[in-house]
């Protein structure tokens, strides 16, 4: 726990956090969208349109396929599950989170890689041939995402000096935000960013807005699902999109979050962090639209791009500091 | 101590003897053996827990009338951990064979089937425990013997005949060079007892000392099935009866680490240059990631679990290599740090691997096919066994909360402690280890997602699997108790370390249990807190209450209404089991991306219809893998020995002429030497 | 213990396989053919039982004026020759009598094999015991003289050609040892003067020292090449495959067991004078050469059989060579060892061929790849068959394992003998390993392609119990017990025997 | 006698000895295996010759024995049985030969030379009596090996091992004054039956091979 905070303000502080999560990641989808849409020239949804989608889909009556188990039912709320736990690791809008010492940042990637291991089971359970191939892809490119993930990381927390993510953010935004070696910041910045990218499905690795099963690959591995199931999964993947970019946001640029525990503090650093995230959801709606998705089979030159990247940030560090 | 000793020992020695003198009536018989079995193996996990926490090891001795043989026996942490691992999956082996050896009633001698069981649990206790080089040596052997006896079971099968001869001229290699290893650490000392083994750096040379390393890590590397010796493991272990496959791949082959940090820590007490540890650390991450990676294009389910205890023992010398490194640069508890987290991963593979291959051995049972394209549908028609298996499978993917997760976190934190070490070298190669690590981490994953969803989901691929029933309750609860240990090792881990702390304290001589165990026991930390934490309790409860606020959210929108039954959406057909996705089709694009490493070679035939050249009638795919080792290292010098061999035919010639003239000149030549 | 007891216990020694020899020439009956032999082979273990415990109390035994000299080494030779002889008249008695009941040899012919049996034996113990070298020569002759015959027993085309193939080679070898024995006369004259018993190795051995190095040299070259072909040691072996092959399977065992015991047992007898006057170096590093020599070459030979007579025949010049080794290197271990191995291995031999004849019996075939499945045709001769197997590639929890590793750790500690290798070098360590793996692989890949699949259609399965299994378990027990607790007395004399060898 | 002195009597030895290395070589150069008894006979005729000559010097009656023997055997029941197989088998002669006649000759020299070689540092030991016979007993035995490799027939072989034996008999007789009165007779028993033995073989092969020529017998090998 951290030092000088009671229990109470622990769970309060843990309970906004999630609410927070859960409450926003709608909206950043909707605002995805709403770029996208203006970039093509049309008027688009409105940025709360994803709320009454889901509403929607909550109060529908799922069709569950007779070949699936129970493993079928159960993915949703593991992945609904799995995604909020590695979510509340990452500090939001307080750098120090009291769930700070419940995992660091490979606890973080492994919780996500539960979510996905369901998933694909998911996929494969209603027996579709499009869930297989959507399971399928989706193993390859996770797989392929993680080095470059753990990499990026690592050379991110060897400037912290911990892996622990709200200990990073923490001692970052105490500097003033003066990064400290910014050559090897901006090396793992970059690779951090395309694997985000890649983890949340997104253009050009993943299009979720593709109506062609054959392009699919998330929306793939989801085509069974239907009614409050689907709404699970999906909330869960506007998390995950939420969390990579909180990561982002406040690992790289943690000015303006609230280092100390205090209600000003605190509304300071919630409206800034709103500010960031809405920023980069911005950010990829527009990349989403200058660039095409890619082939399958080129996704690993991408990848293999964000692992050097890594790599060199790693090198970097290690030169510069001597 | 003593009694417990004589209990464990003596419940395998009856259990080895004793079927072979009841009536043949293979219930009595089964029941006997792994009765028996059973009860040492209780015995022997409160050995191991006594052992492991004693203050002074405890040793006994029982003079031998050979020379150079003693049967002494000393159970310091170190073997008494492994004495633990070993009894706890060979209780659990017990109770499962129970139920799983009856299908081999009226084929197999159960009585023969029983007693070699109780032997090579009994040899593979006394080569942790044992004391004296040559003892080990003994029961070293005798431990290969009895599970090469136990791997042709089946003999009647010309692969499993095969696999069995395979597997005993490579274990019998590497024991050449274990016995290398003792004959060099005995020019040392002078005698075979472990005590003048330790500390030989003093008679010792560099070159000789070099040598011993290199001879002990080929020698138990075989053992280990470290890449490239790793080959034989994939045809004996599935070759094998299930529950004796589960013995070999979870515990036969850790008695080879046993054996590595014996000779590295123990014998040379620490004492080597910064690149033994390397070679360990590459060897490691090597074996790991081309382990799962044969593993992923395995459709073999017991071969597929083999090639991942390539794997595993890889990920197990990740730790013990960065502990060697950072012992090498005296950095003492970040040594310790990595020795636990390769010794915590050394139980957890145990458990878990044991667990899947009772899995397989439920579905071997109910199908009696081991080709995963066969099953499908399972988890509805075994409910229990997939579970398990499920839980196993989440273990050895290594993702939280299970104990698999524990390990290769405890591992990551190891790796990525490397940036205190005084070479950049050093600091560069930990983190790339590091990397590999994950991607085989993920690629595990992706192996027993494919595993579990295609061999459980969906439906069923062939008759086996519709018919397919629940296996017997010995066996499930055999799968129970490891699955219990897999979740307990997962969520308590605070109370595992100790344990290996022990191990590590005895070897090393820094206790870091106290530092590992960090926030008033609730996380765990390696050695510095600052730096990283985990708190799996947590975790898991903050997993139970979030997934307990997914339901809250659905009971508060929609209520609890019931979901109703479809068809699943096949393009408006009717779903068939054939339009499934395959197991090969599912690793299709990791064949592809990795082509480099598997070179396959892909053969499809397709016969069109008559009317059109777009409408295919038959279709026939089949693709293999490159065996590269065998092409390119063992080939060569099979080839080379026969080779060798063919060409001294002519030496027996069978002309009486020239075998006299043999002896001509050997007397004449022999005259002019005496001269 | 009375010294007439002891007397009448060597005389007992002698007498019962010369008697029993003469009587077989005049029985028809196969019935008193066996008890006849069973009588004479049991007298002679018993009288084996009361010398050895007279030697085991004074040390050593002479008798009949100095003619007979027995003391811990020849009595550890005794002991082989008596098991393994019991073994194989107990085997004998199924093995021969079915080749009777088929015909294939007439009961005329039974006795004359039986004659040549006891001679076999009679002059196998004469060698053992005979204190003058000459008088050993002379037996040893004879082992040839009375086996030749029993190797072409059967009279085809092939063993006619090992049976020539033996009697030339050993014979010339053996006459190459009498000039080595006439050397060591001449050289032990000019000591002890032109008396008859200047040839008695007790004689020898206190006047030795004296002797002339470089006589005693030559000598040892001569009677080293000369019963190193009784030996079978590369490249004197030539004989060996096809005499094995061809001899029945009983004769077989005697021939791998003990034969080739007896005739090291010369070498050593020789080489135990040769010492007193040269450095051990010489004699020690000859032995440990050839040694080396053979077993490299058997492991490949043992690689590439086809016929499963054949593969047992080279793994006992393996053994034999190991064992050489042993002794080369000497040392107490070595030496402890190589005498330690030569026990196992006779034991272990004669179960290797005990377990051939039943198979070759029933499968009517020496060809390895036409023998399958006999864990269901024949389970008693599988049993043997693996545990020689097992046995004779040192594996636990079989003596030979024990053995082994004493021979290799001696030479690793000590290495070959300086005269021959420069100190220290560990090659000799690695070429043993090696070569005792590409045995191991050929053997056992042998072996267990005979023992395990399933049984051929055309052979009738099952093995009824017969008195010829007694011997198998009788070896097997002996084989798996020895590897693990040695009986203390058994180990005493192997000591006693091993200090002689290296006393100096 | 006194003209025989110790001198004199070394040069009687040493002639007869000479003449046992003659007949060997005559044996090498010799085709026809009639022939090859004979020179044979006369060999062991000169070897008991020789024999006795050390009997009569040094007085030590057993040698007379052996020299009896000698005659018995080798000069009169084995050249018997020999011609008896030969005719049996009418091989006269042998016309294949492994090694040629001068060939065969030059290496038998050389073989001599390296017996004298080896020989030399222990015959000062020797008696005075019979300096070079055991030097020469060594070549013969060389020379009969040799020539059991050189030559083919079954017949031939036989001949050439009781040559060897020949030159172990001198060795035993003229270097060491005669061995061991028991030890002398098992040789003998022992070459007599040896020799038996080999003209039965001899018969068996030639029943089974229809020739005593020993290139036939190479059908066991690898």
């Amino acid at each position: 726990m951290i030092a000088g905070q009671s229990i109470f303000q622990a769970i309060v502080l843990t309970l906004a956090q999630a609410i927070v999560l859960i409450a926003l990641s709608p909206a950043i989808v909707g605002l995805i969208r709403k770029v996208k849409a203006r970039f093509q020239c049309r008027r688009g949804a409105a940025i709360f349109q994803p709320y009454a989608d889901l509403r929607k889909l909550f109060c529908k009556q799922p069709v569950v396929s007779t070949t699936t188990s129970w493993i079928f039912t159960a993915t949703p709320y593991i992945v609904f599950a799995s995604t909020m736990t590695a979510g509340l690791l990452v500090p939001v809008f307080a750098s120090q989170m009291p769930l700070n010492f419940a995992g660091n940042i490979i606890a973080f990637v492994y919780l996500l890689a539960l979510g996905t291991f369901f998933l694909i089971l998911a996929g494969l359970d209603a027996g579709s041939p499009f869930g297989g191939m959507g399971s399928s892809r989706e193993s390859i490119v996770a797989s392929l995402t993680e080095p470059a993930m753990i990499m990026a990381i690592f050379a991110i927390a060897l400037t912290a000096g911990s892996t622990n993510l709200s200990t990073i953010v923490h001692r970052t935004a105490l500097l003033e935000g003066i990064v400290t070696d910014p050559a090897s910041h901006v090396m793992a910045l970059a690779a951090l960013f395309i694997v985000a990218l890649a983890e949340t499905g997104r253009v050009p690795v993943d299009n979720p807005a593709t109506h062609l099963e054959l392009t699919m690959i998330h929306e793939a591995m989801v085509l069974e699902y239907s009614g409050r199931y689907l709404a699970l999964v999906e909330w869960a993947s506007g998390i995950k999109l939420l969390v990579f970019l909180t990561l982002i946001a406040n690992v790289f640029v943690p000015w303006g979050i609230a280092t100390s525990v205090t209600p000003a503090a605190l509304s300071i650093g919630l409206t800034v962090y709103v500010a960031k995230v809405a920023g980069l959801a911005v950010l990829i709606g527009t990349i989403e639209c200058m660039f095409a998705k890619l082939r399958l089979f080129r996704i690993t030159d991408l990848l293999g791009v964000a692992f050097i990247l890594a790599l060199l940030g790693l090198l970097f560090f290690y030169i510069l500091r001597g | 101590m003593a009694i417990l000793l004589l209990l464990t020992l003596a419940g395998y020695a009856v259990g080895l003897l004793l079927p072979l003198c009841v009536p043949s009536r293979p219930r009595l018989q089964n029941t006997l053996a792994h009765g028996l079995a059973g009860f040492a193996g209780v015995a022997g996990i409160c050995l191991g827990t006594i052992g492991l926490f004693a203050g002074e090891p405890f040793t006994t001795s029982v003079p031998s009338t050979l020379p150079l043989l003693t049967f002494a026996i000393r159970l310091d942490p170190l073997a008494s951990f492994f004495l633990l691992t070993i009894s706890s999956v060979g209780l659990a082996a017990s109770v499962y064979a129970l139920g799983y050896v009856t299908e081999f009633y009226g084929r197999v001698p159960i009585s023969l089937l029983g007693s070699l069981f109780n032997g090579f649990l009994l040899s593979m206790t006394l080569v942790v425990i044992a004391d004296n080089g040559f003892f080990f040596l003994l029961v070293w052997e005798l431990m290969s013997l009895f599970s090469y006896f136990l791997v042709v079971t089946e003999h009647e099968k010309s692969d499993v005949r095969y696999a069995g001869l395979f597997y005993l001229i490579m274990t019998h290699v590497g024991t050449a060079f274990i016995v290398l290893t003792f004959l060099l650490l005995f020019q040392g000392s002078g005698s075979f007892s472990f005590e003048g083994f330790r500390r030989p750096d003093q008679a010792f040379s560099d070159g000789m000392r070099t040598m011993a390393f290199l001879t002990a890590l080929i020698g138990f590397g075989t053992k280990a099935g470290i890449v490239p010796l790793h080959v034989w493991l994939p045809y004996a272990h599935p070759a094998a009866p299930s529950h004796i496959s589960a013995l070999m791949s979870g515990v036969m082959i850790k008695t080879a680490i046993y054996g590595l940090i014996r000779v590295y820590f123990d014998f040379f007490g620490g004492h080597f240059p910064w690149w033994w540890g390397f070679v360990v650390l590459a060897l490691g991450a090597v074996s790991a990631l081309l382990g799962v990676m044969y593993a992923l294009m395995e459709h073999d389910l017991k071969s597929l679990l083999a090639y991942h205890s390539v794997e595993n023992i890889g990920i197990i010398l990740l730790g013990i290599g960065a502990g060697m490194i950072f012992h090498s640069y005296g950095l003492e508890q970040l040594a310790a740090l990595g020795l636990i987290a390769g010794l915590y991963h050394t139980l957890n593979h145990a458990i878990f691997k044991a667990l899947l291959f009772f899995g397989a051995g439920s579905l071997l049972y109910a199908t009696h096919t081991r080709n995963m394209e066969e099953y499908g549908g399972l988890l509805r028609r075994m409910p229990w066994t997939g579970a398990f298996f499920l839980i196993g499978a989440v273990s050895i993917a290594a993702l939280p909360p299970t104990n698999g997760f524990i390990s290769e976190w405890l591992i990551f934190q190891s790796l990525f402690l490397s940036y205190e070490m005084p070479s950049l070298l050093m600091k560069l190669m930990l983190p790339i280890a590091a990397a590999m690590l994950a991607l085989t981490g993920v690629l595990a994953l992706t192996c027993f997602a494919k595993a579990f969803g295609i061999s459980f989901l969906a439906l069923p691929r062939s008759s086996h699997a519709k018919h397919a029933e629940e296996v017997p309750w010995p066996m499930r609860i055999g799968m129970a108790f490891l699955a219990a240990s897999c979740i307990a090792l997962g969520l308590a881990p605070m109370l595992a370390v100790p344990m290996m702390d022990r191990v590590t304290a005895s070897m090393i001589g820094t206790s870091i249990a106290d530092r590992m165990v960090a926030l008033g026991g609730w996380a765990l930390a390696p050695v510095n807190v600052e730096f990283s934490s985990l708190s799996s309790p947590v975790l898991g409860f903050v997993l139970a209450a979030t997934a307990a606020l997914g339901l809250a959210l659905v009971a508060l929108y929609s209520g609890t209404r019931p979901y109703r039954y479809g068809k699943t959406w096949a393009c408006g057909l009717n779903l068939t089991p054939r339009m499934e996705y395959s197991a090969t089709g599912f690793v299709q694009p990791i064949k592809r991306v990795f082509s480099t490493i598997y070179q396959p070679t892909v053969k499809l035939e397709t016969e069109f219809l008559e009317e059109s050249r777009y409408f295919a009638k038959r279709r026939r795919f089949e693709f293999h893998i490159e065996p590269v080792f065998q092409k390119y290292l063992y080939d060569p010098v099979i080839t080379f020995m026969s080779g060798l061999a063919d060409r001294l035919r002519i030496v027996q010639a069978g002309s009486l002429h020239l075998y006299l003239a043999y002896m001509f000149v050997t007397l004449v030549l022999l005259l002019l030497v005496a001269l | 213990m009375m010294e007439s007891t002891v007397m009448i216990a060597v005389g007992l020694l002698l007498l019962p396989p010369l008697t029993a020899g003469c009587l077989s020439l005049l029985i028809n009956s196969s019935r008193w053919l066996h008890v006849i032999n069973l009588i004479s082979i049991g007298t002679l273990v018993g009288a084996e039982a009361v010398v050895a415990r007279a030697v085991f109390l004074q040390g050593s035994v002479t008798a009949f004026a100095e003619i007979v000299y027995i003391d811990a080494l020849s009595s550890v030779i005794l002991f082989i020759i008596g098991t393994v002889g019991l073994a194989c008249s107990l085997y004998m008695r199924s093995y021969m009598d079915e080749q009777v009941a088929r015909g294939v040899i007439a009961p005329k012919r039974l006795s004359l094999f039986f004659f040549l049996f006891h001679m076999f034996i009679l002059a196998m113990v004469l060698a053992t015991v005979a204190n003058s070298l000459g008088v050993q020569w002379v037996a040893i002759e004879a082992t040839t003289l009375a086996t030749t015959f029993l190797i072409a027993f059967w009279r085809r085309r092939e063993s006619l050609e090992a049976g020539w193939k033996y009697l030339i080679l050993c014979s010339v070898g053996i006459s190459l040892a009498l000039f080595g024995v006439v050397l060591m006369y001449y050289s032990s004259l000019r000591v002890l003067g032109d008396v008859s018993s200047a040839l008695n190795i007790t004689q020898l051995q206190q006047v030795a020292a004296q002797l002339d190095p470089h006589i005693l040299k030559l000598a040892f070259v001569f009677l080293f090449v000369g019963y190193g072909t009784k030996v079978g040691l590369v490249p004197m072996h030539s004989w060996l495959p096809d005499a094995y092959t061809e001899a029945p399977a009983p004769v077989a065992a005697m021939l791998a067991g003990v034969l080739e015991t007896v005739a090291v047992y010369a070498i050593l007898r020789c080489r135990g004078i040769a010492d007193q006057a040269l450095s051990p170096d010489f004699t020690g590093g000859l032995l440990a050469l050839f040694g080396l020599i053979s077993f490299a070459l058997a492991a490949f030979f043992i690689l590439l059989q086809h016929n499963y007579k054949r593969l047992f025949a080279y793994s006992s010049i393996e053994h034999m060579g190991l064992a050489m080794v042993g002794f080369g290197v000497g040392g107490p271990l070595g030496t402890f060892g190589g005498l330690f191995h030569l026990v196992n291995h006779a034991f272990a031999k004669s179960l290797a061929f005990f377990a051939a004849g039943n198979i070759h019996r029933r499968f009517k075939t020496v060809e390895i790849d036409q023998v399958r499945g006999l864990t269901t045709v024949l389970p008693w001769s599988a049993l043997a068959l693996l545990i020689s197997g097992l046995a004779l590639t040192a594996l636990p929890p079989f003596a030979l394992f024990t053995s082994e590793m004493q021979i290799i750790t001696a030479l690793s500690s000590s290495g070959l003998p300086d005269e021959w290798t420069q100190p220290g070098t560990r090659i000799p360590v690695v070429i043993l390993l090696l070569c005792s793996v590409v045995a191991f692989a050929g053997f056992l890949y042998r072996i267990t392609g005979m023992v395990w699949g399933p049984a051929p259609k055309d052979v009738v399965p099952g093995e009824r119990w017969s008195v010829g299994h007694v011997p198998i378990i009788l070896l097997g027990t002996m084989l798996a017990g020895f590897g693990l607790a040695l009986p203390a007395s058994l180990r005493h004399f192997v000591e006693m025997a091993s200090a002689l060898l290296l006393s100096r | 006698m006194s003209w025989l002195t110790p001198h004199v009597a070394t040069q009687i030895v040493d002639f007869s000895s000479a003449m046992l290395l003659l007949t060997c070589f005559a044996i090498v150069a010799q085709r026809r295996l009639s022939a090859c008894v004979d020179l044979f006979a006369l060999q062991s005729l000169f070897l008991a010759m020789t024999a006795a000559l050390v009997a009569f010097l040094t007085g030590s009656r057993h040698i007379y024995i052996a020299a009896a023997l000698t005659v018995v055997v080798k000069v009169i029941v084995i050249p018997r049985v020999l011609k008896g197989v030969i005719e049996r088998l009418n091989v006269t002669r042998e016309l294949v030969m492994k090694i040629n006649v001068p060939a065969s000759l030059l290496i038998c020299g050389a073989l001599v030379m390296i017996a004298f070689f080896i020989t030399q540092p222990i015959i000062p030991f020797g008696h005075l009596l019979t300096r070079d016979s055991l030097a020469i007993a060594l070549a013969i035995v060389l020379i009969g090996f040799f020539t059991m490799i050189s030559r083919q027939k079954a017949v031939t072989q036989l001949i050439a091992f009781l040559v060897m034996e020949n030159g172990l008999f001198l060795g035993a007789t003229a270097a060491t004054y005669g061995m061991p009165l028991i030890v002398e007779l098992g040789v003998f028993f022992d070459v007599l039956v040896a020799a038996l033995i080999a003209g039965i073989y001899t018969n068996r092969l030639q029943d089974a091979f229809d020739s005593v020529d020993t290139v036939h017998l190479s059908e066991l090998k690898e």
